[in-house]
């Protein structure tokens, strides 16, 4: 499992290029935009994906939250009530009516949101898809305990009260408890669903993008057992899904064109196989030995070279900006680096360089970023100052500089300072265990000595990574993240990195004292409703949190994509940072 | 006499190993009628084993080096065992010649019954289905006088007693009528009430299939029991030769004389001190010159010129059948036979 | 009676050069060209990882350091052979360059460190349990016995791998060691635990079978105390038995270390053992063969020059062949 | 009148047999040595003989207190040592030795015969006049090994000088009575005269009693003053030696001796022979009433169901047999 | 014989339950937090707390382990309302990653690892067995050292490199194809294809395996043929071949019995290496994933419990058989 790759599973958000689109630094023009666009698409064949994990994560429509898994299931087996344009360029980032007639329609300052449902969308089982329907899918992120790993925006955003522990008093469609809460809050009349909000949602719409949204018979319903065996009403159904083996999707013959102005089904059969081991894919990639496939993991770093070096496969392969940050959040917290001046030391032995080259160089891995927000989220980003703009900055670490905040933190944090350049203790790094962390590893260490400080790492299971990083006891000094805005507004970027105490902030920044006020600023440009002024206090944000060094050396990413010369249609679907799925046909 | 059924002649086997080349039986000579019981005589070591293994055919052809001869003589034709192709010595084994071993539960298979093991025996030779063959074990089990042979055929070797046991190697070595039956120790590892009962059956066996025996042994008492002539063997070579009688009441052999004057015997109640021979075997890797038995032998300063030391002795016909590999003159030997005390 | 004595030395002079049990196996062991050269080839490459810290410094290399020079933009080794040089004899580690030759000289002694820690420990368990129960017998035996079968019958390798992570956290959170110091205390830890039986076993069935040796009720009909019959009687005639295991054990256990830090339990990355070497190789077969050759080559040639030393021993040791 | 040196009365070793498993579970018991009463007088030689499994050498072990008695009294010179602890037992042991049959077995090959010999010293606590290695050496040249040999490992040596160090080591502490468990058996013919004759010139030296275990009548005939025939555990007969061989009592006896062979081949010929029939019953389900009674050729229906007592029937001539020859 | 069977059984069994308890009160005092690591990516203390309900771990270990063994019979609800479902028996547990039952993924894993192992058990058996006859009968010739080097090169050559080796050049010269590769076929439906699918696996196991049956049958054949009754059987005039495939190989094969069905059962709780190499998908994959990647502790509970299993089991299948094999250890 190439680190990159299997990290990509775990980054957790994709981005919305922008709904303003105006300012967008347009995803896909790095390394020719690909795809044989002249060529028609066929219908027929067998399209395959290679991956070397088990499994999707999920495929419960309201627990799937990676970018690419839900291009891929919105693209076949479920219907939003809204969906990102199915197109190549800032289009994609656009959003039109899926199941519902309308992208919504805002009420009451966008505290109520009504969606007419379309008719004649039916079933795999050829009933039609009603509003209950809908009503019953929005519920279920409710019962926190069965589907986890979902977003949580409908839970947080609907009208529904929370306990004293910060849960929602609606328990979720299984145990039933403020089933009433519920019913207030999503209401159907007809074919129309009406959500109430608690607070005004500007944006809700793009929430509503997620396949949480999407709706659930009841009837079908299995709790866990849903993840294995979702109900379809896109233009496929699943006919088989064996973990660790293969999913085979076959087309759902009760789906019709005519009810769906997103979709355009082309392959008959859509196989995803799982478990191949990176060799073996990079071989058939390398090879072209499949050609109808489609790997869904990326190639390692080194026959990622030799594949994008290559003028046969010219037309095979995507290189792009892709949404995310990959960045290591300092843990601030008492005990652990709590000590700006160690922050800004680490920040400073840093070598960038060998990291970069490492996972693929500046072509295919990245840049050195300066914001938790990332330049083609537009509007929102701003360079800030300081840190790789500082003068004594260097991409391949400057040590000398480090040593001199080492020295000021001798004064300014003894207990801190002393920890950290004691070889036979040090800070932490958690890493998710793969190869190329690892890897990395090893450069961190040497650049950590090369300033006289010590760095131990605590690898953990990437598949419970996060989870783990989520309990604040077991949290390091250091550890590793990724993120990719949810839409266009770093509304989904500031507060869920920085102002929440949520398991997604990982700076346990709660503790610093500065936090009171950055929370409240932060609340504030949340709510606000001009988005220019808006955009300035999330760049106000971002350059505080840089100044803190909340946050240490972010990458702005790059994401590489190949496939097999018999598959046509590929494009870059700029808000999922992935494939657009369901474009993609074989070649006759 | 009868024509011999067996003649050795000049056999010499050798072993080479790591440390030198250990000359097992040297120069081996000698012949066994049908009816007739030869009895090899030795300690551990002096070759005795070797040279029936030998006749056999039974030594390993490549770390073994075998000279001589020892011929068979068959009604086919005459066979020379040593120097016959592989495969027709192969086929006169368990026919012409058989062997029974001293420890029969190592020398019994222990995964098979013994009834498979003698109808294999008898498969060999004989045309017959497997049924046959069990029914012949059967008969053969009687014959050596094991009680309910019919059922003790379908039972495996740890089943049964040591006695019992050699009984069954002997009704094996049996299935076939050997001309020839060569017994390596047979009673070794026996008590002595089971011992009388399996010399008697050897007794029984060669009256009945009328075959020519040789009898591998180190106890004198068997030996006096059953045999008709003896060899006695000391470091490789064979030292007396004679008939029964003579060996014991007339030995020609200080080590003879000496064997039997250290024995202690259940009949003689006297008392009297054993008189030992001292000293060990020599190694047979680094035999001495001269006689192998010269450091152990009081006599031999009675032998003028040191011969002793230098001259193999021969083995002559001391007296009438009577062989002896010593430079003593007879009346020398005489005087030391009839004085034991004050001559060794 | 002095007749017999004065023959008796003679003889024994004539046919038996004066060797002591050791000198015979030394003298055997001495004969076998391939336990000699194996035996050389093992102790060069033990002294090599001891001597790492040496070694290196004297070659002007370290472990830990990364050479970026060696390494172009996509962090591919410069020149060909994965970058074998003069300063870099066996090339350098493509990602990260560090130096090849520092990485299998410390990563060897990892794995070395813990076979032979897990080797002596678990043979030197099983001894001490399996002689007492040898000797014994009873009650003790009993419940030992069925303990290591019960042992014997634990999935060890499975064990390990489900357990080596919670329990790394704990030997941390108990300050018994911390870091790779913790995973290797763990290792080490499993393998003894899962090893001694093994080694108990045959201890125990050999000291059964001696006591009832007349060497050990001579001692006995002496009024020789357990302790001196276990101490001078019995262990005695295990060193061999315990020094073929040992011999057997070692290159057994300094695979296992690999393949268990190729499967990623264990020693992690920064440090280097084969088999993070060697999982990390993979990923590069392509474009750095070497890399994937070298550290192979280096393994299999300890592990054989081991496993035929440990031939040798056993050949010298051998009871069979033994004149005892 | 003397005291015995060893007096053994109702002298019983059972060993369990057991079945493997979880929970070893007892199988059966044997019943090695089932009652033996008997006594040994200083400077005595008694031989013990039997066949294999007759329980002769559990006798000599159990005597010597290397297998706990089941039960009976051992009466070592007047004293009972049955219960004696290992510890009690410690000094007692220079007084009682053993020599064992397989002289490659008994002598712990990673020793030399120095420290073989000279742990007897060691384990006891003794310091022999003139210290341990000039007495081990001393020894040494008793039993007729070259004194230089001192540092040599058991295997340089052959059968016959391996069993010169086991008679060294037995008699090191000059001990009262001396369990000698066919202590020429595994010796070739030529040899075993040579420490039959050490023993007996020990005997007359030291003057210590003999408890001679053997299977070989000839032996034990030629050495013992008194001889006991065993069989199943149990004694059949014991008598004077000359008593014993020239006018046996016991039916067992008789075939015992009359199966001997003779080196002579005209008496051989002339010789009466009785061949018992069959095998010897297990020990762990010995026969009732007398033991003998499956292959005694007198047997009658007593014999099945009485046992024989052993009973005195003349002056040193014990016997138990219901149907005995005549004298 | 029935009473032997009886009491072997019942003890395998004691030791089962027994390696099953110790394996569930190891877990049960790890430092992991199960119901955190299954919570999912929004955890709050109510949530891990539901969590743990769900999982079943809030109740004490004794009682956890009790719910165990009867779900073993009577199988085991999970999920409460109109989430409930339920793991037929014998349900070794739930897993919540891979939302299945574990019995139903030790099912489709068991055949893989069942294929994988018979077949290298079968390879490495007639290729040790036919190498260490071949040793034996040519001893000191070129034929015995071949073999020898064949030996130390297997014992020496870890898995993990032979079977990445093996691996590549099979992808090189386009020996298998690599979408379908490790994808359960059936044997019955398609010999072939399951056969060419372990192939390479099997080959990689059995250069492991098969040196030291080599070893073992080259001494085991060399003492056998010094016994006394092979002497007795050439006495008997039976030719060599008889010899050898009759007398000498039935003794001295009779020991690889136990090794080999040790063997046999250790593969049977997975091969994680050559599983994991070639993609296979059968417990040793489904284990090591399980640790590595998810740490779902009712997938490794259950592959760590059906390892011990085989073995405790198998080691009653050897000792019976060998019963069978030599008459003498037969009991009556």
């Amino acid at each position: 499992m190439s680190g990159t790759k299997m990290a990509r599973g775990h980054f957790r958000r994709r981005l919305v290029a922008s709904t303003a689109a105006t300012a967008l630094i347009a995803a896909g023009v790095l390394v020719g935009t690909a795809s044989g666009a002249s060529a028609k698409p066929v219908s027929g064949g067998t399209l395959y994906f290679i991956t070397n994990a088990q499994q999707f994560d999920n495929v419960d429509p309201a627990r799937v939250y990676t970018g690419r898994d839900i291009a891929f299931f919105n693209s076949y087996l479920y219907r939003n009530l809204v969906s990102y344009k199915p197109v190549k360029g800032a289009a994609g980032s656009s959003l039109v009516a899926d199941l519902a007639t309308n992208t919504g329609v805002p009420s009451n300052s966008a505290k109520v949101w009504k969606f007419t449902l379309r008719p004649g969308v039916a079933w795999e089982d050829g009933k039609a898809v009603t509003c209950a329907d809908v009503k019953y899918g929005v519920s279920r992120p409710f019962a926190a305990d069965v589907i986890t790993n979902g977003p949580q925006y409908l839970v947080d955003a609907l009208a529904i009260p929370k306990l004293a522990d910060g849960s929602s008093a609606y328990k979720g469609p299984y145990k039933k408890t403020g089933q009433e809460l519920f019913d207030k809050a999503v209401t159907c009349t007809g074919t129309t669903v009406t959500f109430k909000l608690n607070r005004s949602f500007a944006d809700f719409n793009y929430a509503l993008t997620y396949p949480a949204g999407a709706p659930v018979p009841a009837a079908k319903d299995k709790g866990d057992k849903y993840d294995l065996r979702p109900f379809s009403d896109g233009p496929y159904k699943i006919a088989a899904y064996k973990i660790g083996d293969e999913m085979h999707l076959v087309r759902n013959t009760k789906w019709s064109q005519k009810s769906d102005t997103v979709r355009t089904p082309y392959p008959d059969d859509i196989v995803v196989r799982f478990g191949l081991d990176e060799n073996v894919r990079d071989q058939i990639m390398l090879d072209d030995s499949i050609p109808n496939t489609v790997n869904l993991d990326g190639l390692q770093p080194a026959n990622l070279r030799t594949f994008f070096a290559d003028p046969k496969r010219e037309s095979q392969r995507l290189n792009v900006i892709d949404p995310y940050i990959r960045y290591q959040a300092a843990n601030v917290s008492a005990g652990h680096l709590d000590c700006l001046d160690v922050r800004k030391a680490i920040f400073f032995a840093w070598n960038t360089q060998a990291l970069i080259d490492l996972a693929g160089g500046t072509v295919f891995y990245g840049v050195p970023g300066d914001s938790p927000v990332k330049s083609v989220l537009g509007l929102d980003y701003a360079p800030t100052k300081g840190n790789i703009h500082d003068p004594a900055y260097k991409i391949a670490g400057n040590p000398d500089e480090a040593k001199k905040y080492l020295a000021a933190a001798k004064t300014s944090c003894p207990a801190t300072y002393a920890r950290v350049t004691d070889p036979t203790k040090g800070f932490t790094e958690d890493l998710p265990k793969t190869a190329s962390q690892q890897k990395a590893s090893v450069l961190i260490q040497a650049a950590m000595k090369a300033a006289g400080m010590t760095v131990n790492f605590n690898f953990i299971p990437s598949g419970v990574y996060y989870a783990t990083l989520g309990d604040t006891t077991k949290q390091n000094d250091l550890s590793r993240a990724g993120w990719a805005a949810d839409w266009a507004n770093a509304s989904t970027v500031i507060p869920p990195l920085f102002s929440t105490p949520s398991s997604n902030n990982y700076t346990q920044n709660t503790n610093d004292p500065a936090f009171a006020a950055f929370k409240a600023k932060s609340d504030a440009a949340n709510a606000m409703t001009d988005r220019k002024a808006q955009a300035k206090a999330w760049q106000e944000l971002s350059q505080y949190a840089m100044d803190q060094y909340w946050i240490l050396n972010p990458i702005f990413g790059k994401g590489q994509e190949e496939w097999g010369s018999q598959v046509g249609g590929v494009y870059f679907w700029d808000p999922q940072g992935t494939f657009g799925f369901g474009q993609l046909y074989v070649k006759g | 006499m009868t024509s011999p059924f067996l003649e050795v002649k000049n056999l010499t086997v050798s072993f080479p190993t790591e440390d030198g080349l250990v000359r097992a039986s040297n120069d081996i000579s000698f012949t066994v009628a049908r009816g007739e019981t030869l009895a090899v005589v030795g300690e551990s070591g002096s070759g005795k084993s070797v040279t029936s293994l030998a006749v056999m055919g039974l030594h390993n052809r490549r770390s073994a080096q075998i000279s001589g001869e020892a011929i068979l003589h068959l009604e086919s034709g005459d066979v020379d065992t040593i120097s016959a192709p592989e495969d027709v010595v192969r086929k006169l084994r368990g026919k012409s010649m058989a062997m029974i071993f001293q420890d029969p539960m190592s020398a019994l298979h222990p995964y098979y019954t013994v009834g498979d093991q003698i109808s294999e025996a008898w498969g060999l030779y004989n045309e017959g289905s497997k049924k046959d063959g069990i029914k012949r074990a059967i008969e053969m089990l009687e014959l050596v006088g094991i009680p309910e042979a019919a059922k003790r055929v379908n039972e495996f070797p740890h089943q049964f007693s040591g006695g019992m046991r050699q009984r069954v190697m002997i009704g094996m070595a049996l299935v076939n009528n050997p001309s020839l039956l060569i017994a390596d120790e047979p009673t070794t590892a026996l008590d002595v009430t089971v011992q009388s009962q399996i010399l008697q059956l050897l007794r029984d066996m060669q009256k009945e299939f009328n075959m020519a025996v040789i009898l591998i042994t180190h106890d004198l008492g068997v030996v006096a029991e059953v045999a008709d002539r003896v060899c006695v063997m000391y470091a490789g070579k064979i030292v007396e030769q004679a008939q029964i009688d003579d060996i014991y009441y007339v030995p020609d052999h200080p080590y003879t004389i000496g064997l039997l004057n250290s024995i202690p015997r259940v009949d003689q109640l006297d008392g009297r001190r054993l008189l030992a021979i001292p000293g060990q075997p020599p190694s047979l890797i680094s035999l001495p010159t001269g006689c192998a038995f010269r450091a152990r032998c009081s006599l031999s300063h009675l032998v003028p010129n040191n011969l002793c030391a230098t001259k193999v002795p021969d083995l002559d016909e001391k007296l009438t059948g009577h062989f002896s590999r010593c430079h003593l003159t007879e009346a020398q030997l005489s005087k030391a036979r009839t004085a034991p005390g004050d001559a060794l | 009676m002095a007749d017999v004595a004065v023959v008796d030395s003679e003889v024994a002079d004539a046919t038996v050069v004066q060797r002591t049990p050791r000198q015979i196996a030394w003298m055997r062991f001495r004969r076998n060209k391939v336990g000699v050269i194996s035996a050389c080839v093992a102790l060069f490459f033990i002294f090599g990882a001891y001597l790492a810290p040496i070694i290196t410094r004297i070659l002007g290399l370290s472990n830990t350091k990364t050479y970026p020079e060696t390494l172009n933009g996509f962090a591919m080794p410069v020149g060909g052979a994965g970058g074998m040089s003069l300063s870099h004899p066996l090339g350098v580690e493509p990602g990260a360059g560090r130096d090849l030759l520092a990485l299998l000289l410390y990563g060897s002694r990892i794995s070395f460190s813990v076979a032979i820690i897990t080797s002596v420990a678990s043979i030197g368990l099983g001894m001490l349990i399996g002689i007492t129960t040898g000797y014994f017998r009873g009650k003790v035996d009993a419940i030992v016995g069925r303990f290591s079968d019960f042992l014997l019958s634990f999935p060890s390798t499975f064990m390990i791998i489900a357990l080596a992570l919670p329990l790394t956290q704990r030997v941390e959170a108990l300050h018994i060691a911390q870091d790779n110091g913790a995973r290797i205390v763990v290792l080490v830890v499993f393998f003894v635990f899962f090893g001694w039986p093994g080694f108990a076993r045959l201890v125990r069935s050999q000291a059964f079978s001696m006591r009832e040796r007349d060497f050990v009720m001579a001692a006995q009909a002496l009024g020789a105390s357990s302790w001196r019959i276990i101490t001078k009687e019995l262990l005695p005639n295990l060193w061999p038995t315990a020094i073929v295991f040992l011999s057997i054990s070692l290159p057994g256990y300094l695979a296992a270390e690999a393949v268990f830090s190729f499967l990623g339990v264990g020693v992690q990355a920064p440090a280097s053992t084969f088999g993070l070497v060697l999982s990390d190789a993979v990923t590069y077969w392509r474009d750095d063969p070497a890399y994937l050759i070298i550290p192979s080559a280096y393994l299999i040639i300890i592990v054989l020059s081991l496993n035929l030393l440990g031939d040798a021993i056993r050949d010298a040791l051998d009871p069979k062949n033994s004149p005892s | 009148m003397t005291e015995p040196i060893l007096k053994l009365e109702g002298l019983t070793k059972y060993f369990d047999t057991t079945a493997g498993g979880i929970f070893s579970r007892k199988k059966g018991t044997v019943k090695a040595v089932d009652g033996i009463d008997l006594e040994i007088m200083p400077g005595q030689t008694v031989g013990l003989v039997g066949e294999s499994g007759c329980g002769k050498t559990t006798v000599g072990r159990t005597v010597l207190k290397l297998y706990e008695p089941t039960s009976g009294k051992i009466v070592f010179e007047g004293r009972d040592i049955t219960n004696l602890s290992r510890h009690d037992m410690k000094p007692l042991r220079a007084q009682m030795q053993m020599i064992f049959q397989d002289p490659f077995a008994s002598l712990n090959p990673r020793q030399t015969v120095g420290s073989l010999i000279g742990a007897t010293f060691d384990i006891q606590g003794i310091t022999p006049p003139g210290g341990v290695k000039v007495e081990v050496e001393r020894l040494m040249e008793r039993v007729g090994l070259n004194p230089e040999h001192v540092n040599r490992y058991p295997h340089e040596f052959s059968g016959g000088q391996r069993q010169r160090i086991g008679v060294a080591r037995a008699i090191a502490l000059k001990p009262k009575l001396i369990v000698a468990d066919e202590p020429v058996s595994a010796l070739d013919v030529s040899i075993q005269a040579q420490v039959v004759n050490l023993l007996d010139d020990l005997q007359n030296e030291f003057g210590m009693s003999y408890l001679f275990v053997a299977h070989d009548l000839s032996v034990v005939q030629h050495i013992s003053d008194r001889v006991i025939v065993m069989y199943l555990g149990k004694i059949m007969e014991d008598a004077d030696k000359h008593d014993l061989f020239s006018s046996p009592r016991h039916p067992y006896t008789k075939a015992l001796l009359s199966a001997v062979p003779v080196p002579d081949p005209i008496k051989g010929r002339q010789r009466e022979r009785i061949i018992l029939q069959g095998d010897l019953p297990s020990p762990m389900n010995p026969p009732s009433g007398c033991v003998f009674n499956t292959r005694c050729w007198k047997v009658q229906e007593k014999c099945r169901t009485d046992v024989p007592a052993l009973i005195q029937i003349a002056p040193n001539h014990r016997l138990a047999c219901h149907f005995p020859e005549p004298a | 014989m029935l009473k032997y069977l009886v009491r072997r059984l019942s003890a395998t069994l004691l030791v089962i339950t027994l390696v099953s308890m110790s394996v569930f009160i190891i877990f049960a005092y790890l430092p992991m937090d199960p119901a955190r690591l299954t919570c999912g990516k929004a955890c709050t203390p109510p949530i891990i707390e539901a969590n743990r309900h769900r999982l079943g771990l809030d109740v004490p270990v004794q009682i956890q382990y009790g719910r165990f063994v009867k779900g073993l019979f009577v199988g085991r609800e999970y999920g409460e309302g109109a989430a409930k479902f339920e793991c037929p028996a014998p349900a070794f547990g739930y897993s919540f990653n891979k939302h299945e039952c574990v019995a139903t993924l030790i099912a489709s894993a068991f055949p893989v690892t069942f294929s994988l192992a018979i077949g290298a058990f079968i390879l490495w058996l007639l290729l040790g067995v036919s190498l260490g006859v071949l040793a034996a009968k040519r001893q000191g010739k070129w034929q015995d050292k071949a073999s020898t080097v064949f030996v130390l090169v297997g014992i020496s050559l870890p898995t993990f490199i032979s079977g990445i080796l093996i691996l590549l050049l099979a992808l090189k010269f386009n020996l298998i194809n690599p979408i379908e590769m490790g994808r359960w076929v059936s044997p019955f439906t398609n010999p072939l294809g399951w056969a060419w699918n372990f192939i390479f696996p099997w080959i990689t196991l059995a250069l492991a395996f098969a040196a030291t049956y080599t070893r073992f049958t080259r001494s085991n054949v060399i003492e056998t043929s010094s016994e006394d009754y092979i002497r007795t059987a050439r006495a008997k005039g039976l030719s060599e071949k008889v010899i050898l495939r009759k007398h000498t190989l039935r003794a001295a094969l009779a020991p690889i019995v136990t090794i080999a069905g040790l063997d046999f059962a250790g593969l049977l709780g997975g091969a994680i290496i050559t599983e994991n190499i070639f993609n296979l998908p059968g417990l040793g994959r489904l284990s090591i994933r399980a640790v590595l990647i998810d740490y779902d502790l009712p997938v490794i509970l259950t592959t760590t419990l059906l390892a011990a299993t085989f073995v405790v089991v198998m080691n009653l299948i050897v000792d019976i058989l060998y019963a069978y094999i030599d008459p003498r250890v037969r009991v009556a």
